[in-house]
């Protein structure tokens, strides 16, 4: 039906689908990596290794109840130290896979439709890594329902002013509807490995979960009309939480804290971590898992392409807190711009600028982006860098702010360190189980796909 | 193909998925529910003493005053739990060798307190001052019930934050007469919402932004 | 084909492709059929319309959960800020609307959100495990690279032999009854 | 959900249970590689490695005892402090309670408890309503009269006795640390011989077997050694056991004393006179190295006194003028109007020039660059005569006390209703102390001394290194040592006695001008602890009688049972204060030898007594060791403290550390100090102000045998200080060791970064412009705002904190931490930023390096009107009370810090681990029953004392009328000498605190934040000699 020779060899764009695909082999080639292909050592060694740190972090967590939040660097100035820098960046990790989903949807982008699955994964599991600590990072976690409204016998509620507030009901909002969009996306797959798999208890298990669904055309029609919806919902939605997150700062009257740039650039920095993290991820999967027809050089690229937009304006985020601190004349503001230059912090801030700002300029070369091993390493480096921005803005505005008798300085202890690697542990399990038990691809879209690429070349 | 599942699992399925929802809802109205009740608020639980002392008796019946053992209500945060000597006063006389006298007859001559079992308890964040409500016109029993009437004592109020606010939003609901603070039997007269709102000016009471002030009750 | 006692749920043609399925179903239609349900491995465009169902109400209850959550999300803070426990937070007024904004915008997409996928569900019946398609030999690959089309015994029109023959006509891959036990 | 939080915020048993433990995970971490500096740590570097450098600092380790003593009490101690730590026997247990905690704290039920009234009410006392004692609390040669605040018969907070001429109301640091060293756990709670414990009975017996060879040997081989001796019944005992057997010594030895100032006196006028100074009457005043202001007898009253007369108001703009000459900066030093660093051996010079230019004969030359100081001086003095003085300092050798004497004199200022008088020696036996430890030690030696009783004081510590103490204390036969703690004296005596509090005994004592108060218990013995009345009574001829009729016995003599309750309820015995004496001084300074200036090349060490834990006596009490020293703002340790220069010159130097950095822990080199014979291992510390080649060394650390808190903390000066050079010494040499030492310093960073936090002028500035302090940043005005601002109809509580009366002293802070239960932390967490401080004292320097301008602010939380900490609390945990207080419910408070990070004031302070202590039951009857004990997770700060506001606004309600102006006074109000701070209801016009912020000086920190605090600052105005150049800059920038 599909006759891949009609196109040229030497085309310069790839295509979102190698050629010569149908219905059947989608289906088989990806329903396969769950239903009948095994774990290989590859996969148990990785998930050791995640799990040994989801224990570490299981005891980080106890002993930081157990004992207090002393246990970490944190002191008076720098009330926040690597528990809020992680969860701006678990958050921010998130939201590529938002992104690539709905808004890439609505602008009817047909690539995005072999990321967007593990995508929306990654978010859940990133919104679950970063949910883990507004929570601990209280001094009694075990209070923390105060924040919720709910009729106390106290006769008092939360106080809505406050971004924590905000925070509670975005990400929990970011939460649920990620889930049900994951949810929705998922439910005719999970048919399909309902019909696929030989095991009674598979078929059951993915049954219970397809909810009986038959691809009956009304149903596809309300189907599509919700996911769409949720797709409308989730691109404002990302971009609220984001800006919440940054209002957490910005509201604040912290300097360096308190700029009206915060929300742009967050929602800027997050895509652009966000879709390094998806790279960090796809390089490996689609190796692995032999994806590389579904998963092509046009992904990457396009992937690549959107960083380097996003990093451009985050590089202009930066150029405005500069610009805003010498032009508002703050004197305030003035010297946290060039305590973060000179201050005792200046590696960290320098660093930053490399990662995020210098090296990924590589990005506007075509070779850059198709050199598959490069754009992992400037992944990572983004991811890196990412986080160091973070650690910039809680630590530094922290360290010196107004009355120079108070000011003092911040160091992780071996718990922040355990707490953080123990969520990146984490964030690695639940992804490799996720592999293990649900298609990482669309297998319904990349149906549709076929059936469209079989179209356009009729 | 086959079926997988039974026709039932229709109905099941449907069923667990809305009333789970449901179950979830239920649990917190119950969790509220428990934090309101007694269970947890102790309201209404008599509490045994190492001593069979009877408000009922000694206020009901001998029409003792509150204040000739609680000496210290009208001036302190304190009501004030009589000494052994107060007993003494008069069961060195009366009852002077009834049996069930004998712990207090004990602490008398061995000078060792009795543990009272205490009834009302505030926890150690709150700072509650009798003095002041007694001297604003807040009866004994607006908040300890009719002691007089009680063989054991019990808490005859919740003592939750939201009841303590419900009188502070709304204290001419129970302001008394001076002279009536102490009577067990008062009850509000028909017209209680013009008079409370006169001695609440007679008074001076505070506004009840200052009365619902964190720092009122909390330091 | 297969000798049952048991009632019959409708007879149901397979096709190989998507187009062929929306041309059958198209003149099932014609054929005056009312009881009819085409099933496929993706969503196809003009399927669902083919089969004369035009409005789905799923955006409405969307709209509607999403006004409930924000109405809801915006009079609760205002409530329990300026009614319920008035209090003096570093001298801002009670009623600090623009402070009220964000979580009026995420209840309001919570709202829409629930409303819309549970709605689906519910307009869908789904869950609903068992069906008696399932008892089609084939129809597993309903969820793989086959196209199905039903047409329902309580249909008025419906007749075992003709409508089947019927069926056959559309140049179905083949043609099954598909019992209800 | 019924009592959320409660469960939390108090029940110390609900909270888990911990143990001590040397060794704290937290801190294994990144930032504090200073940890590397634990002994064990290098040793196993050497052991490991090879090559020179090493070898070289093996050397130096090993060759150098005192550095290794110096690292090995550190660090183990260090965790242990009140940072608890988990042992890991009891990890999951600890784990299981606090996830229990977590999971139940919702629903538990409220565990019963039971009441325990009196048997028989004490009359007078009702239950709940605190009462108040007078008593006096003993320090050195001096006492101060305090009204104690006692709970249920526990004494909780101590305040001032206005009645009394040594307080006049206020207190100092020492005596509001005192409740806690009544409470002191480690305080010695048993009588013991050779180590035994013993009965009291059993030491009678053993003093009356003394008796009989006594009596037959006139009391030959009997010794006592007590310290000053300000007490008139113990003085009496004393001299009645004197004449008793004749042949009996009383010696005595104040280690912090002042044998100059005694032969000063003599030296003068022939005779021991006390001298008392009128700050209240003086235009001018040269301290010649006298810290008169913040330490010696009678500062709390001179500061009272110094300070009313400079007070600044809108028609009275007149101050005095203070110059301070001083080697080390005092808190005297740090207010005056000229302090000019200055090697106190060249104090002595520089007093002879002033002399000599007064036209007091003799002669001798000052430096080319103080002649025009000299003259400026001299010719203010001189301008003022009869309303000026020189005081000398206590550590000033005695020439300098009868120069300042003679000048006085000379001055008319010791005239009649003058600015000095004497009058007959507070002390009851004024003997030149060293003298007379010398002549102890002498007769030990020779074995003389048979039985020797040792009356408080802690001599084998704290006397001069050279005298040998210890060795020749082993040579009596018989030795008893009274003192509060077991300590390194009691160690080398046979018989330990538990001392009793000052707060639990009855005594008597003179204040600085004669005035005599009785010391009366406000509780029984906690830990059997006896009186020197007690002791000295067991030797003498009538056993038995309690220190109550003693005492009594001293002063009913001749009046009625009427007085003696008037005394004890006034806290003076009235008409005791010494009247002047009139006597001229016939010596003429031409006398003097001519003295030779010392070699500028020479390093000069001088001792002083810590500000914190004076002589060593206090350096169990944790309040005063995490005081922040008033200039240094150093915590938990001494330091070597040079100049700048002087640093430069030894290349000597601190940075900061990552963990805490410049407010927490700075890493400062370690010095050898190697004079008069003996070595010890110091940290330096370089401090602004200090004069250059001298080296000070505080006295009071690296006790041995304190109790668990003032063990081993910092370096031990005594083992350097020969009776040669008690106070001041040359002939040292200091060595930098190349390591380096954590301290712990609560502000490092001592330059105001140009945000004008403090704000100051010259008086003649001020004159010209009243209006100075506000040329920086305003507040927007009202009318720009978007809100409706909140009404505050009733009452407005403000504070107003005068900067030019402030002098740092700390008393406050202490008044703080006593008033509203703030717990300590220890070292550790003092080096991570994490003290529980609620008011704060910044130093901010202006002006050189070598000579800066000290200005201390007192920060309390600003209680501000547009609360930013409020707005981002997520739960409302802190808001704002219709009296415009910013609240802090501790019970509501889940800790997210947010308030903190947004606080621009960084008031608040946070419980990152359980600060308090749960478990030891003293402690918990110290607390004030009137404020919340956080615990916890929870955020804390300063709430303007607000039990103390309900309180009296609920007295004054039931009394059916408003709050009268002063009758609420915050706990830092009440201490303060200076009376800088100011408290009350800003809504009435005349209140004292609406008046002072209607004065032009009065201004908000970081006003253009809009914040609009309630505590608001009145900028400092000194008033220097116009002749003079005024040292420093405007206000701010330079480093």
């Amino acid at each position: 039906m599909s006759s891949a020779n009609s196109v040229p060899p030497f085309r310069r764009v790839a295509p979102v689908l190698e050629p010569g695909h149908t219905y059947a082999s989608v289906t088989e080639k990806i329903s396969s990596i769950v239903l009948s292909r095994p774990a290989g050592t590859g996969w148990y060694l990785a998930f050791t290794l995640a799990f040994g740190l989801v224990m570490m972090l299981g005891m980080a967590l106890a002993y930081l109840i157990a004992k207090g939040t002393g246990i970490w660097g944190i002191n008076i100035p720098v009330g926040w130290g690597f528990a809020i820098v992680n969860f701006v960046w678990w958050i921010g990790i998130g939201h590529a896979g938002t992104l690539i989903s709905a808004i890439l949807l609505l602008l009817n982008q047909k690539w995005r439709t072999s990321i967007n699955r593990f995508a929306e994964a990654m978010t859940i599991f990133a919104v679950m890594c970063a949910g883990i600590f507004p929570l601990i990072h209280t001094g009694r976690p075990w209070l923390a329902y105060y924040m919720l409204p709910y009729p106390s016998t106290m006769g008092v509620w939360p106080q809505f002013r406050s971004p924590l507030i905000w925070d509670v009901f975005a990400v929990s909002t970011y939460f649920t509807v990620s889930l049900l969009f994951w949810f929705v996306g998922l439910i005719p797959d999970l048919a399909t490995l309902r019909d696929r798999a030989h095991s009674r208890l598979a078929q059951q298990l993915y049954g219970i979960l397809a909810m009986g669904w038959r691809g009956s055309a009304r149903h596809w029609h309300r189907y599509q009309s919700a996911y769409l919806l949720l797709a409308g919902l989730a691109t404002p939605l990302v971009v609220s939480v984001h800006t919440v997150v940054s209002f957490d700062f910005a509201i604040a009257i912290v300097p360096g804290w308190h700029t009206t740039i915060f929300p742009p650039y967050f929602v800027a920095g997050a895509i652009y971590s966000g879709f390094a993290m998806v790279l960090t991820l796809a390089i490996p999967l689609r190796k692995i898992y032999g994806l590389e027809d579904f998963i092509t050089m046009r992904h990457l690229e396009n992937m690549a392409k959107v960083m380097l937009a996003t990093g451009l304006i985050v590089a202009y985020g930066y150029a405005m807190e500069f610009f805003m601190s010498y032009y508002g004349g703050s004197k305030f503001e003035t010297f946290l711009a060039h305590n973060r230059l000179t201050g005792p912090y200046w590696p960290f801030y320098w660093a930053l600028i490399l990662c995020n700002l210098v090296v990924p300029q590589l990005l506007w070369f075509h070779k850059v982006r198709v050199h598959v091993p490069t754009l992992f390493l400037l992944s990572l480096v983004v991811n890196v860098g990412m986080w160091l921005e973070r650690f910039v803005i809680v630590v530094i505005s922290l360290h010196r702010d107004f009355m120079p008798s108070a000011w003092g300085m911040y160091a992780p202890t071996f718990w922040d360190w355990a707490t953080y690697i123990g969520t990146l542990g984490m964030f690695l399990a639940l992804l490799l189980l996720f592999v293990r038990a649900l298609p990482v691809i669309s297998i319904a879209e990349m149906r549709e796909l076929v059936a469209h690429t079989s179209e356009e070349q009729k | 193909m086959a079926q997988i599942f039974h026709r039932s699992t229709n109905f099941i399925s449907r069923f667990t998925l809305f009333s789970g929802l449901f179950l979830v809802g239920l649990a917190l109205l119950v969790l509220g529910a428990i934090a309101r009740s007694p269970y947890l608020t102790n309201q209404n639980i008599a509490r045994e003493q190492p001593v069979q002392f009877s408000h009922k008796h000694h206020v009901g019946d001998d029409g003792i005053d509150c204040r000739y053992c609680h000496t210290s209500v009208e001036t302190s945060a304190y009501a004030g739990i009589p000494p052994t000597k107060t007993c003494m006063n008069c069961h060195s006389v009366l009852f002077s060798n009834a049996e069930y006298l004998e712990p207090v007859r004990e602490s008398f001559r061995t000078g060792k307190s009795i543990q009272w079992v205490k009834v009302h308890r505030m926890p150690d964040y709150v700072y509650f001052n009798h003095s002041i409500h007694i001297n604003k016109g807040v009866g004994c029993s607006s908040c300890h019930g009719q002691v007089n009437q009680m063989p054991l004592v019990w808490q005859a109020s919740p003592l939750l934050m939201n009841w303590c606010l419900d009188c502070h939003r709304n204290p001419e609901a129970v302001l008394r007469p001076r002279e009536q603070v102490f009577n067990m039997d008062w009850k509000a007269p028909a017209d209680q919402a013009e008079i409370g709102r006169a001695l609440a000016t007679e008074y001076k009471l505070r506004t009840t932004a200052e009365l619902v002030s964190c720092s009122t009750c909390h330091r | 084909m297969i000798e049952r006692r048991s009632h019959i749920y409708g007879v149901m043609a397979e096709f190989d492709t998507a187009e062929q399925l929306v041309e059958a179903t198209a003149k099932t239609v014609a054929a005056g059929y009312q009881r009819v349900n085409a099933y496929s491995p993706f969503p196809i465009e003009g399927l669902a319309e083919a089969l004369g169902f035009r409005q789905s109400n799923v955006p409405r209850l969307t709209l509607l959960g999403g006004l409930l959550g924000g109405s809801g999300g915006f009079f609760m803070q205002y409530w329990m800020a300026a009614v319920s426990y008035p209090l003096n937070i570093g001298g801002r007024p009670l009623n600090s609307w623009p402070a009220f904004i964000p979580v009026t915008f995420e209840c309001t997409v919570l709202g829409a959100a629930l409303f819309a996928v549970l709605g689906m569900l519910a307009l869908n019946k789904l869950p609903q495990p068992h069906h008696p398609v399932f008892n089609a030999p084939r129809f597993g690959l309903a969820s793989n690279n086959r196209f199905f089309l039903c047409i329902v015994a309580n249909d008025p029109r419906f007749d075992r032999v003709q409508t089947a023959q019927f069926l056959e006509s559309l140049h179905a891959h083949d043609v099954v009854e598909v019992f209800d036990e | 959900m019924g009592a959320e939080g409660h469960r939390h915020e108090h029940r110390g048993g609900e909270e888990p249970e911990v143990k001590h433990d040397a060794h704290d995970p937290c801190t294994e971490e990144l930032g504090s590689r200073v940890y590397s500096l634990d002994l064990a740590a290098i040793r196993e570097r050497l052991a490991k490695s090879t090559g020179k450098e090493y070898w070289r600092s093996l050397e130096e380790l090993s060759g150098n005892p005192h550095f290794e003593e110096l690292l090995h009490r550190e660090f183990p101690r260090q965790a242990s402090e009140w940072d608890e730590s988990v042992d890991r026997r009891d990890f999951l247990k600890l784990m299981a309670a606090s996830l229990a905690l977590a999971g139940l704290s919702g629903c538990g039920r409220k565990p019963e408890e039971t009441i325990v009234p009196y048997v028989n009410q004490p009359a007078g006392m009702t239950p709940g309503k605190p009462q108040y004692y007078a008593t006096a609390m003993p320090l050195g040669a001096d006492a101060i009269g305090l009204l104690v605040e006692s709970h249920e018969g526990r004494p909780t907070k101590i305040e001032g006795n206005p009645d009394h001429p040594g307080s006049l109301g206020a207190t100092n640091a020492f005596a509001q640390a005192s409740i806690l060293g009544l409470y002191d756990p480690d305080r010695s709670q048993v009588l013991t011989y050779l180590g035994e414990i013993r009965a009291w009975s059993s030491f009678l017996e053993s003093a009356v077997a003394t008796a009989p060879m006594l009596k037959a040997t006139g009391g030959a081989g009997l010794r006592i050694l007590t310290g000053s001796v300000t007490s008139p019944t113990l003085a009496a005992q004393l001299r009645a056991l004197l004449a008793q057997y004749p042949q009996a010594k009383w010696h005595q030895w104040e280690t912090a004393g002042s044998d100059g100032a005694r032969e000063g006196g003599k030296l003068a006028f022939g005779r021991y006179v006390n001298t008392v100074y009128r700050p209240a009457k003086a235009n001018v005043i040269v301290s010649l190295d006298s810290d008169f202001l913040g330490s010696g007898p009678g500062h709390v009253r001179y500061a009272k006194e110094f300070f009313r007369r400079r007070k600044l108001s809108g028609e009275h703009a007149e101050m005095s003028r203070l110059y301070v000459l001083e080697p080390t900066p005092s808190v005297t030093g740090a207010v005056a109007d000229h302090s000019i660093p200055m090697k106190a051996s060249d104090v002595g010079l520089f007093a002879r020039a002033l002399a000599a230019k007064l036209g007091l004969g003799g002669s001798a030359s000052v430096p080319a660059e103080r002649e025009k100081l000299l003259e400026a001086a001299a010719a203010d003095l001189q301008k003022h005569r009869g309303a000026s003085f020189v005081i000398a300092g206590e550590y000033q050798p005695a020439e300098v006390h009868a120069l300042a004497h003679a000048i006085n004199q000379a001055l008319l200022n010791a005239a009649a209703g003058g600015t000095v008088y004497y009058t007959e020696p507070v002390e009851m036996q004024p003997v030149n102390h060293l003298e007379s430890l010398r002549e102890l030690c002498a007769d030990m030696d020779a074995g003389r001394v048979d039985t020797l009783l040792i009356l408080g004081g802690n001599p084998v510590y704290d006397a001069p290194h050279d005298l040998d103490f210890v060795s020749k204390l082993k040579k009596a036969r018989l030795s008893f040592h009274l003192s509060q703690y077991f300590d390194e004296t009691s160690e080398y005596c046979q018989w330990h006695i538990p001392e009793a509090h000052y707060l639990e005994s009855w005594s008597d004592v003179r204040a600085f001008d004669g005035t005599a108060s009785v010391v009366q218990p406000l509780i029984a013995p906690l830990y059997q602890g006896k009186t020197a009345h007690d002791v000295i009574g067991a030797f003498s001829d009538k056993p038995g009688l309690s220190s109550y009729e003693r005492v009594r016995n001293t002063w009913v003599g001749g009046h009625t049972e009427k007085d003696w309750r008037k005394w004890l309820h006034d806290g003076v015995i009235g008409g005791t204060a010494f009247a002047p004496m009139a006597i001229t001084s016939k010596w003429n300074p031409a006398s003097l030898l001519p003295a030779k200036p010392a070699p500028a090349d020479q390093l000069e060490f001088i001792f002083r007594p810590d500000p914190s834990v004076y002589d060593g006596r206090f350096a169990n009490n944790g309040w005063l060791q995490e005081l922040p020293k008033p200039v240094s703002k150093l915590t938990w340790d001494n330091a070597a403290l040079v100049s700048p220069k002087t640093a430069e010159k030894l290349g000597l130097t601190h940075r900061a550390a990552w963990t805490g950095g410049e407010h927490g822990q700075i890493l400062s080199d370690v010095v050898d100090v190697d004079l008069a014979g003996s070595k010890v291992t110091a940290a330096a510390w370089t401090l602004p102000g200090q004069a250059d080649g001298v080296v000070t060394l505080p006295l009071g650390y690296g006790r041995s045998k304190s109790g668990q808190t003032g063990t081993n903390k910092g370096f031990n000066a005594y083992v350097v200080r020969a009776s040669t050079g008690i106070w001041c010494a040359t002939g040292g040499t200091l060595r930098k060791t190349g390591l380096e030492y954590p301290l712990a310093c609560t502000q490092y960073h001592h330059n105001m970064e140009g945000r004008e936090l403090v704000r100051s002028a010259s008086l003649d500035e001020y004159k010209h412009n009243p209006n100075f302090a506000h040329k920086g940043a305003e507040e927007p005005p009202k009318e720009l705002t978007l809100y409706k601002e909140f009404a505050y109809p009733g009452y407005a509580w403000g504070m107003a904190i005068d900067l030019a009366s402030c002098n740092g002293c700390n008393a406050c802070v202490v008044a703080c931490v006593s008033e509203n239960n703030i717990a300590i932390v220890g070292k550790d967490q003092v080096m991570r930023g994490r003290e529980m401080h609620w008011i704060r004292i910044d130093r901010y320097y202006e002006g050189s390096l070598d000579s800066p301008e000290t200005f201390f602010q007192p920060v309390p939380c600003q209680q501000c009107e547009n609360a930013p900490c409020e707005q981002v609390c997520p739960v409302g945990a802190t808001l704002h009370s219709a009296e415009g207080l910013n609240d802090m419910v501790y019970n509501r408070c889940v800790g997210t810090r947010y308030c903190s990070n947004n606080c621009p004031y960084k008031v608040r302070r946070f419980n990152f681990l359980r600060f308090q202590d749960w478990e030891t039951p003293a402690l918990k009857l110290m607390r004030n029953p009137e404020v919340t004990v956080r615990s916890r997770g929870v955020m804390e700060k300063c709430t303007y004392c607000v039990q103390r506001i309900n309180n009296a606004r609920i007295e004054v309600e039931k009394e059916n009328r408003p709050i009268r102006d002063g009758e609420i006074v915050t706990a830092c109000e009440a201490a303060c000498p200076a009376e800088a701070i100011v408290f009350g209801n800003a809504n009435d016009p005349k209140s004292r605190v609406a008046k002072l912020k209607a004065q032009q000086r009065n201004y908000t920190i970081l006003a253009e934040l809009n914040a609009r605090p309630r505590t608001t600052y009145l900028a400092a105005v000194r008033n220097p000699n116009p002749e003079l150049e005024k040292p420093g800059t405007p206000p701010g920038d330079k480093r």
